[in-house]
């Protein structure tokens, strides 16, 4: 099966957080005209993450999401222009203008429908990847899911359920310390995520989620361990969401967090930091490659028509 | 004090709160994000300010446990009301739900009750997609032990509010997105709605469109549409769906023959299936012409064009009343405007 | 094969799991206590050590992760079959059924499928009370997306749960406590029952008695009843409750011209208000004199006398239907057998 | 407000402990002739914590149960003529007859509605103590659970509010090895169920479950700390369920569970133990008190009427 690059490539990492962040930048910049209209979960300033992680992964490799799902859809290899078309509810789109920004879903490069009810599809996930494990599949499960999903109790079940079986599989929580607007430890008592989940039989470690080479490290090294048999695994990643919880505005003049935090995390933007250790020639060039794919997304999005409505009744059933 | 004082659905679930909170300590609101900066639409905005961080308070996202805590509260005489984002979470709290507040008062025979309310918002807006956007109400009325409430108007937000928290039942309370902007008359007083009574909201001989929450708009809009067309149309507002108000609805449908029941959720086992399987049952009059109208049947594709086919509206609920009286579906007029739709914007 | 051959309810089911586990490796089952040593009524039992512990095996008492896990399983492509002790708990797996399984079908725009069956048991038996003999399959109509089959013979057991395995959709598949040592004849080769359509159990003329699961057994009981009085009643196994076969129903109801719907749970939003709904929509026939039947508007409690009281039966039923007739109530015999309930001892 | 004994009263927890078991083993004797007509989970074996976490707490503390709860009823203080009467589905029983063994309530003697949806009480009862805590009162709450409370994700949910909001309340885990036939280590994996807790900011510790002095001691300084201010705390005790999950059977003949356990187990049986502390005489006194106390009870409930059909109707609504 494919694999993963080898060692950390920077270029890649680029590439991927500046098609992530252009796309999210575009997306706010346009939501005004009501192209997209749906609610959106943007990931300005989580872009490493998901570059990190992604570029770890082989191509059977199967990535569970949720609503804020650009991101991971994008590094995983999705196809920008199908994703830009299901934004704007478009035929065109990959599931028709179905499923939206908070659904996306593309089996071509095993990314399974994301869901938008807080921690719902972390059993799924382990519930694929228990699958995977009867086949006796090399391919290895990867489920993101925010810091809040570790409120609902399902997401323990699930886990004790994981390493009750010894199911291969990798969740990566990444704590951007909020849910919509309320601070994790205004959620939450005792002990870390880590220190909890290692209770129910998880080996869970943590990472710079604000570096792409650092997830990458700690993704790779898990992947690793999977496939040769590990049982459940947890990483989690520190991250900031520089946008509000929904939709395109900075929410930090609401006054429920500081300013000041939005501006340390982005002294470690991610972005600049990889460019800095990349040749200009490099950045420009790949700069200008995301530029000219995400024009050329819109323009299909743009292009495509509107479902017709046939396409309501369509696929109630299998 | 003046009782043509216009306030909106989402202030006017604000000032019952405030009301009530103020007259009896023992009421006290939780749920996610009720003391955040929005405030569930303005609804809860500030409670704790004024009443204190133990009465009005966020919660972690763990739906099942905070509402056994809501049940837990009410067993020990508070009035809790826990308020949801989005009523398709109420699937995460089901069991506590339906298995344990539904239970207590009747399994001790009397011995505990659970005066509790259950807030929850429903329904289309923006792109909400089919998580987002279910009312799962029929479920409420099939499983006994609920009231459930489903106001339209600012008037009815408020005082069916105030009965909703000073009755002893668990009541499900349903607010539909499209409705906290909406004004009207709302009386400065603390008042009560009566449970168990739907509301005519406007008279007509011809026909009887019902509506729950938001689709009684679309049926006063066909009620327009239908008047251009020389039909007169009666509209009712369910309001109250458990208990059932179906007296009044087959009142009407007796006098005007004719009647379309609008769910807003998808018709199978619906309110409406409920309504015209009494018709049905009932023995007294002429046979009504009946017919029913809900979301079809098929999970909420996200895409404006497939959400304008998915959920009635003010055209498609006025054809269906058309073609019941025997007119053309084709000469329903088709301009209409839903500015409340058209104006409802991302993100939410 | 001699097609004779007479097995027990709950030996059809397993030998439906026997055969299809045999027949597709992608077929596994799992569920609280599959292989203990009941085997949920014997229905799965020793199964793992004819296929291996991962295909029949138990899990924790968490049925939101298990009904996750089991989508997700069906996700990848497997066929997992899902056993709950009581359909009460499908309360605590609401969202995963509702908010999961029934939407990522159509959400994903047919990329993805949930192939998976959920078994659970229902209904009265042994002083199961309010939060054990539950039956919430309105539910399951009432949400798009769910196939949902309550078969009352061992033949539909076998062939039911077969088609269900091999269906590509969520089905809910219900089964009552009461049914299962009940015998019937069943095929030894695997076959599939076609999924929406009623079955017609006893020819009548006069009057359609239409139940769900074990109120089948109670209108096959007052049809004898009532047979005694002269009254010759047609009996329908509605059996599929989605897609739900109303025309089987009122293609009867017109024939006969009168109708009793005997749900197994509480009316209000019930299969019977369906069909009742469809049968004051239809504009064919005559009109059709109608009634329902099911749960009192209460939650069970639990002793016998009084579940006698809230549980329809035989005579109630016969009752009810006299009555349409325009008969008397009074004049319908009383004295029933119902050996599996009278032999139903606990402590289960 | 009324409390505990200050000192652990060996006959009073004698007579409590008898009184259960002889309650149990009659409902076991009499099952066979279908006047309890309902399934009942007995709790021989069990009787040392009822009896010791009961004889700890006052009659204001208001005590959760589960459809295990003859042995917690009966030493909270319960009526033990209204509760046979329950069992006997008549109309003299405390719930009339809707309730049942599963659902044993009385507000008297505080306390609640048992449920029979394992862990679903767990957050009521967190409710409920979060209401005495409003309120200002001096009650406490207990809530007695199986081990296999801890497999579903609300019992963590709630666990994790009680923390947060530093709600004095004590959880009892009866932890009898067994959900069913499935055995803990089958259903759990990782630490055991006070590590877990800790990690969601509980106090946890643990009791000898067989000994009713030892439950006394730890449930007894559990309430003053409670008292003192102290928030969520737990106990797990570990004891041993004799007869079959559901009625009157031994079903060690079934093969899960080795005979030798229940050998292990019934070799440290309270019961003899707190005789061997007493007169003579005083255990004679208390075992014919209990044998009239019961028969009294029987002959309460024989005497009953059943509930008529009127009563289906009654407090159906608030
Ligand atoms: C069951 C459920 N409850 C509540 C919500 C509302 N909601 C949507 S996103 C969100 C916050 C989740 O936070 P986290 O998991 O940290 O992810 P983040 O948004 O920070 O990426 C909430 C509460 C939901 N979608 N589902
Ligand atoms: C939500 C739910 N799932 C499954 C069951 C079936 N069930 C009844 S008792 C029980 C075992 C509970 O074990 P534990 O909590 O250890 O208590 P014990 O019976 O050992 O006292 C189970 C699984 C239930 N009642 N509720
Ligand atoms: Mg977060
Ligand atoms: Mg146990």
């Amino acid at each position: 099966m494919a694999m993963g690059t080898s060692s950390f490539d920077v270029k890649r990492a680029y590439y991927l957080e500046r098609t992530i962040r252009a796309t999210e930048e575009k997306i706010a910049e346009i939501y005004f005209t009501d192209k997209v209209k749906s609610p959106v979960h943007l990931s300005v300033g989580q872009e490493a993450i998901a570059a990190g992680a992604c570029t770890a992964l082989g191509g059977d490799d199967v990535v569970f999401s949720n609503y804020r799902g650009h991101a991971h859809y994008i590094a995983k290899g999705g196809d920008l222009n199908s994703m830009w078309a299901e934004l704007y509810g478009k035929a065109n789109g990959h599931a028709g203008g179905k499923a939206g920004s908070m659904h996306l879903v593309d089996t071509k490069v095993n990314f399974m429908p994301a869901s938008a009810i807080v921690a719902s599809a972390v059993s799924n996930a382990v519930g694929y990847a228990l699958a995977l494990k009867m086949r006796g599949s090399d391919a290895r499960v990867v489920c993101f899911h925010g810091e809040g999903a570790a409120d609902e109790g399902v997401f323990w079940e699930s886990l004790n359920f994981a390493a009750l079986k010894d199911i291969p599989i990798l969740f990566i929580c990444e704590n951007n310390g909020y849910a919509i607007y309320s601070k994790q430890q205004d959620r939450m008592a005792g002990k870390s995520i880590p220190e909890r989940a290692s209770t129910f039989g998880i080996t869970a470690s943590r990472a710079d989620g604000f570096s792409a080479q650092a997830v990458y490290g700690a993704v790779s090294k898990a992947m690793a361990a999977l496939r040769e048999g590990a049982g459940p695994l947890m990483i989690e990643v520190n991250t900031y969401r520089w946008l509000d919880h929904v939709g395109p505005d900075d929410d930090h003049p609401g006054g429920y967090r500081p300013q000041s935090d939005l501006e340390a995390a982005q002294a470690i933007d991610d972005i600049p930091r990889l460019a800095a250790q990349m040749d200009a020639d490099d950045v420009a060039r790949i700069d200008a490659q995301v530029a000219d794919e995400l024009a050329a997304a819109l323009a299909f999005a743009e292009a495509g028509d509107f479902p017709d409505e046939t396409a309501l009744g369509r696929n109630d059933y299998a | 004090m003046p009782n043509d004082r216009i306030l909106s659905y989402g202030d006017a679930l604000h000032e019952a709160l405030h009301q009530e909170m103020a007259l009896d300590d023992s009421v006290f609101v939780l749920g996610q994000g009720v003391d955040d900066l929005k405030g569930q639409y303005g609804s809860t905005l500030d409670l704790h300010k004024e009443y204190g961080p133990d009465r009005n308070f966020d919660v972690p996202i763990a739906e099942e446990a905070i509402t056994g805590v809501a049940i837990g509260a009410a067993l020990a005489g508070m009035r809790p009301v826990n308020v949801h984002q989005r009523m398709d979470f109420l699937m995460v709290c089901m069991n506590q739900l339906v298995n344990m507040a539904a239970k207590y008062h009747y399994m001790s025979d009397g011995q505990v009750r659970v005066p509790m309310v259950v807030r929850a918002s429903i329904g289309r807006s923006w792109g909400q997609g089919p998580q987002h956007s279910q009312a799962a109400y029929p479920f409420f009325m099939h499983v006994p032990g609920f009231r459930v409430l489903a106001p339209t108007t600012p008037h009815d937000a408020k005082g069916g509010l105030i009965a909703a928290i000073r009755d002893n039942n668990p009541v499900i309370f349903i607010e539909h997105r499209l409705l906290y902007a909406n004004t009207g008359v709302v009386p400065e007083d603390p008042f009560e709605i009566e449970l168990g009574k739907a509301r005519i909201l406007r008279k007509g001989k011809d026909i009887t469109l019902v509506g729950v929450s938001y689709t009684v708009t679309d049926c006063l809009r066909a009620a327009g549409l239908l008047a251009l067309m020389g039909i007169d149309a009666e509209v009712i507002d369910l309001l109250s769906l458990a208990p059932l108000d179906s007296e009044t609805v087959l009142k009407s449908a007796q006098k005007t023959g004719h009647l379309v029941v609008v769910d807003n959720t998808w018709t199978l086992c619906g309110a409406g299936a409920e309504i015209l399987a009494r018709l049905q049952e009932d023995a007294s009059g002429i046979k009504v012409k009946a017919a029913r109208m809900g979301y079809a049947p098929t999970a909420c594709p996200t895409t404006r064009c497939l959400e304008d086919a998915y959920y009635p509206g003010p055209v498609s609920v006025a054809q269906k009343a058309a073609v019941l009286m025997g007119a053309d579906a084709g000469d329903v007029p088709t301009d209409v405007e839903r500015t409340e739709l058209e104006e409802f914007k991302g993100p939410f």
